[in-house]
C-alpha cells in the first residue's frame, strides 16, 4: 500500500543518507582499519537503504535510483540526525551512537511486522546494525576515557547531536495507520534510553540535555546540510538523464 | 656462512623465506622498500576514486565503489604488515610517506575528472596491477607472497568491475561513451608505464629477478598486458590510443608506439597533475585524526593499567 | 540634578542624546540592549541567505544576494559602533552573541530550505524590519538613529528585490509558483511575531516610547505592516496565510487571527530549528579567524613600535 | 568571432569560479570587516564574469546563464588556480595575491586591445582589481608579519598554492591566433615575479619553489574541486529546466 511505501521510504532515506555522509570517510578517517570500519558500516546501510528504497518503489512502479536521484529535497523523508553533518570524527561517533542504538531497537522490533518484507529486512539488517551499535560504543569508551581533549571533543559532539534524537521517536499520524506493520517509535524510547544510559554512564558522560530541534523531516522539510548533501549525490544522475550506469 | 648458504638454498629450490630466517640486508631493504611502495599505492590510490563515492550515478555502482576503495585501505593494511615482519614499523612508514620521502605509483597522480575513469582504472590500472602482481604470489618473502595471494584474488574482482563500468557507458547515450574514450585515452599509456622503463634501462630488475621477487621482466609484462587488453577493447568498443598497435604474427608479439617517459618522469619526479594534492590530503588525514589515535592509545594503556591491578 | 534636567529636557523637545551627554543607567542600558540585539540580528541573520549563495540560479540573483548579504555585515558594523559609543566594547559583544547569552532576532533561527525563502525574506521579514525601524532613525540616542538612517535606506532596497524574486517565481512554472507561496505560508507568521507581543503583554514598550526610543505600540506596527502587504500580496498573486484577513472598513484596521506565541516561545527560548547550528556556525568562524585577528592585532602593535623607535 | 568568444569565456570562467568560492567566505570571515571585504571581491568578480560571459555568449547566442549553468565541467576553461580551494583564511589571501597581481597585469595590458569590448571591459575592472591586489598585499604583510603560528599557515598556503601559477603564463594555441586582442600570458610573467618578488620580500618571505602543476583548465581540464563546485553552483538552475528567476 502507499502506507507501507511511505514508512519504506521514511526507514530507506534515513539510511541512505547516513550511508551517504560516512562514504566520505573513506580515505579520509583517523587510522586505516577505520577507513575499513566506517567503509563497511556505509556499505552496509546502503544495502539497507537499496532493499528498503527497492520495496517503496513497488508501490508506484519506481526504482530505487529513482528514488535516490530524482526526488527534490521536501520528497525525502529522512529525520534530521542522520542529516547531521560529518564534523570530526567525534562528532561522526555521537551520530553513529545515537542512530546504532535506534536502529538496533527499530529493527529488532520490526522483525515481528506484519510486512512479510519488512520483517525480512529487519531481520537481515539487524546482526549488520549490532555491529554498528558495538563499533560506536568502543569509540566512545575510547574517546571519553582517552585524553583530555578527546573527551573534550566528545562531550562537545554529543551536546551537538543531541537536540536531533527527538524527532526519532515522534509518533506521526502515518504510524496510526500501519498498526502491526510499523513500529511506533516512542515505544522505542525507554529501549533507546536505557543503552544510551549505560554507555554514558560507562564512559563517565553526562546525557546531554536542553534543546531539542523542531525536526520535521519526515514531513519533507529539513537541515540546512541537505541541499548540499542531494546536489552531490545526484549531480551525475541529473546531468545525463534516462542514462543508465 | 651457513646462514647465507641456507638462505641460497632457499632461494634456489624456489622456497619462501619466512620473518624468523636470516636473510641479507639488500634482500630485506629491497622488499622493504618495495612492500611499503606498494602499500603506499594502496593508500593514495584510495583517493582517486575516492573522489566518486559520493557522486556515483547508481546505488549500486555507489556500493561497488565503496568496497572498492575500501578494499584498498585493506590491502594497504595487509602490506604495512608484511613489511613490518621485516622490521619496519608502520608508523615509520607513514611518517615516511607524509613527509613526502616514500614513493607510490605514479599513476594516483592523475585526476579522475569525469565517472568513466572509475571504468578505466579498474579495467586499465588495476589490470595492469594484476600483471605486475600475479607473479609477486610466488615472491620469495612468504608474507609478501601470501598478502599478494589475497589482492591478487580482489583485484580480479575490481577489473572486472572497472570493465563493466565501462561496458555499460559504450552501450549508453553518445555522451556516456564520449566519456569512456576519453578515460580510456587518458589512462591507457600511463597504464603502460606502470610496468617501468624498458628492460634494457631497468637497473634493479637483474638483481630481483635472482632473488625470486620478481619473476617476468617489464617488457615481458607489458607484452602480456596489452594482449590481455586487445579482445577487450573490441568487446568494449572502445578504440586504444596507439594507431601502430598491431599483433606481429610472426613473432606472437605486439608492436606499438615508443612510450613517452617525458611526462611519465615529470609526474615521478612530483611534477604530476594531483601530486600536492595526493600528499596533502593524506596528511590532512593523519593530522585531522591525531586526536583520535592519541585517544586510542592512552586508553589501551589505562585500560592495561586497569587490568594490571586488578590481577 | 542638572544632568538629569538637562536629559529631560532634550527628550522633551525630541532632541537627539549624543555619546558625551549624561544620560540615566537605564537609558543606557535599554539602548545597549537594543542596539547589540539589532547588530546580532544582522550578523546571524547573513546566515540564512548565505545559504543559498553559492547555488543562487542565475548571475544577477547571485549578484544581488551576495550584495544583501554583505550589507548586512556592514549593518552589525554600523550598530556595534552605535553601541561602542555607550562604552560596551565589541569584543564583549561578540562574546556575549556566542556564548549564547545575547539576544538576537528569533526569525533568524527558521531555515531556509528553498531559494524562494530568500524572496519570502527580503519581502516579509525585511518588510517587517522595515516598519520597526523606520521609526528608530528618529530614535533620541545620536550614533543609534543616524546607524538607522542608512540602514533603513538599504533594507527598502532588500524588500523590493525580495518581492522582485517573488514576483519572477509566481510568474514562473508550477514549481516555481508552488515554492513561492509555500515560503510565504512559512514566513507570514513569523514575520509578524517580530513585532512582539500584543501590546497588553508587552512591559517594557513603555519606557522606551516615554524616552522617545520606541515610537509607536507593537500592535501599531503589526497593522502597519500588514496593510503594506495586503496589495502587495495581490500583485504577487500569493495567499497570505491567514483565512480570517480582512480590512474593518469602520476602523480602517485589519481584522486577522490570533497570533500563535506557543512556537515564538518556543524558538525564543532556544529550542527553534536552528538555534544551536546558527550559534555554532557563529562560534565556528569566530573560533577559526582567532589566528587572523591576533596576526593583525600583532602586526599593529609592531608597526606601532617601529614607528615609535623612527620618530 | 569564435575564437574571441573563446578568450572571453576563459577570462570569464576565471572571474566566476574566483568569485563563487569567495562568496562563501560571507558569513564565515576572520571579522565582519573581511566579510564585507571579501564579499566586495567577490561582486566585482561576478560582474567582471557577467560582462566576459555575456560577450563570450554573443558568438553563440547563449546568455550568461546558458554559459554559467549548463555546461558541464569540459566545457570550462578556468585556470586551476581559480579551482583551488578556499582552504584557511591563509590559502584564501594567497590564492587572491597570485589572482589579483595575474588579473592586475593582463587587464592593464587588455585595455590596449583592437577589440573594443574585451578592452573596455578591462578598464572598468582594472580599478576593482587594483583594490582586490592592495587587499590581498596587506593580508600578506600582516600574517608574515603578524604571529608564529600566522607566519607558519600563510608560508603553507603559498607553497600550496604556487604549483598553480605556472599555467596562469602559458601561450596557448589559441592566443597566436589573436594577436592585437587577447594578450599573450607569458609576457606578464616578468612583471607578475617583480610584483610578486617585491611584496614578498617587503613580508620576509621565500618565494615558493618546487612542482609545478600540468593545469590544463583551458582544455577542459579541471581541479578536482571542480566537480564539487559545479554541482553545487548549477544545483537549482538544472533542478527546473527552462525556468527563469
Amino acid at each position: 500500500t502507499t502506507d507501507v511505501a511511505e514508512y519504506a521510504l521514511w526507514l530507506g532515506d534515513d539510511a541512505l543518507i547516513l550511508s551517504q555522509q560516512l562514504g566520505w570517510w573513506i580515505s579520509r578517517a583517523p587510522e586505516l582499519e577505520e577507513d575499513v570500519a566506517l567503509g563497511n558500516i556505509a556499505l552496509d546501510l546502503i544495502g539497507h537503504a537499496r532493499s528498503l528504497l527497492h520495496y517503496a518503489g513497488t508501490a508506484s512502479g519506481r526504482t530505487e535510483d529513482d528514488l535516490a536521484y530524482w526526488r527534490t529535497e521536501p520528497e525525502f523523508r529522512s529525520a534530521w540526525l542522520f542529516e547531521q553533518p560529518n564534523g570530526d570524527f567525534g562528532h561522526t561517533i555521537a551520530r553513529q551512537l545515537v542512530a546504532s542504538v535506534y536502529l538496533f531497537e527499530l529493527y529488532s522490533r520490526l522483525r515481528a511486522s506484519s510486512d512479510a518484507t519488512l520483517a525480512a529486512i529487519a531481520e537481515k539488517s539487524l546482526k549488520e546494525v549490532d555491529y554498528h551499535r558495538d563499533h560506536a560504543v568502543q569509540w566512545i569508551l575510547r574517546l571519553a576515557g582517552g585524553t583530555d581533549e578527546s573527551r573534550r571533543r566528545i562531550t562537545v559532539a554529543l551536546a551537538d547531536v543531541w537536540p536531533y534524537v527527538d524527532e526519532l521517536f515522534r509518533d506521526e499520524p502515518l504510524i496510526d495507520r500501519l498498526e502491526g506493520v510499523a513500529v511506533r517509535p516512542s515505544t522505542l524510547r525507554p529501549a533507546f534510553d536505557d543503552v544510551i544510559v549505560g554507555v554514558l554512564s560507562e564512559a563517565g558522560l553526562q546525557t546531554p540535555a536542553g534543546f531539542i530541534a523542531s525536526g520535521g523531516g519526515r514531513r519533507g522539510s529539513h537541515f540546512t546540510t541537505m541541499g548540499y548533501l542531494l546536489a552531490e549525490l545526484q549531480v551525475l544522475a541529473r546531468q545525463h538523464p534516462g542514462a543508465s550506469w | 656462512s651457513p646462514d647465507e648458504r641456507q638462505f641460497d638454498d632457499l632461494i634456489a629450490a624456489d622456497s619462501r623465506i619466512e620473518p624468523r630466517d636470516w636473510m641479507p640486508d639488500a634482500y630485506r631493504k629491497t622488499l622493504v622498500r618495495q612492500i611499503s611502495q606498494h602499500a603506499h599505492s594502496e593508500i593514495i590510490g584510495m583517493q582517486p576514486e575516492a573522489n566518486w563515492i559520493t557522486r556515483a550515478p547508481s546505488l549500486k555502482r555507489k556500493a561497488i565503489l565503496m568496497a572498492k576503495v575500501q578494499d584498498e585501505a585493506g590491502h594497504g593494511l595487509y602490506l604495512y604488515s608484511a613489511a613490518q615482519t621485516l622490521g619496519t614499523p608502520r608508523d615509520e612508514m607513514t611518517e615516511a610517506l607524509i613527509a613526502g620521502k616514500a614513493r607510490y605509483s605514479s599513476i594516483f597522480n592523475y585526476p579522475t575528472p569525469t565517472w568513466a575513469d572509475m571504468g578505466a582504472i579498474g579495467w586499465l590500472v588495476d589490470g595492469a596491477a594484476i600483471c605486475n602482481q600475479v607473479p609477486l604470489c610466488r615472491a620469495s618473502y612468504g608474507p609478501y607472497g601470501r598478502a599478494m595471494v589475497r589482492i591478487c584474488k580482489e583485484e580480479s574482482f575490481h577489473q572486472r568491475q572497472g570493465f563493466e563500468i565501462l561496458l555499460e557507458l559504450m552501450r549508453g547515450t553518445d555522451a556516456q561513451r564520449a566519456m569512456a574514450q576519453d578515460a580510456v585515452d587518458r589512462w591507457y599509456w600511463p597504464a603502460l608505464q606502470m610496468f617501468g622503463p624498458p628492460d634494457d634501462a631497468s637497473p634493479n630488475s637483474a638483481q630481483s629477478m635472482a632473488w625470486n621477487i620478481k619473476r617476468f621482466s617489464n617488457d615481458e609484462l607489458r607484452q602480456r598486458f596489452v594482449s590481455m587488453l586487445v579482445p577487450q577493447a573490441e568487446v568494449l568498443g572502445v578504440t586504444l590510443p596507439d594507431p601502430k598497435l598491431r599483433l606481429d604474427e610472426e613473432t606472437g608479439q605486439y608492436e606499438m608506439s615508443e612510450i613517452d617517459w617525458t611526462e611519465f618522469n615529470e609526474v615521478l619526479a612530483g611534477r604530476g597533475p594531483m601530486n600536492a594534492q595526493r600528499l596533502q590530503r593524506r596528511r590532512d588525514a593523519h593530522e585531522d585524526g591525531a586526536w583520535v589515535r592519541e585517544a586510542a592509545a592512552e586508553y589501551a594503556r589505562k585500560q592495561a593499567a586497569a587490568r594490571e591491578v586488578a590481577a
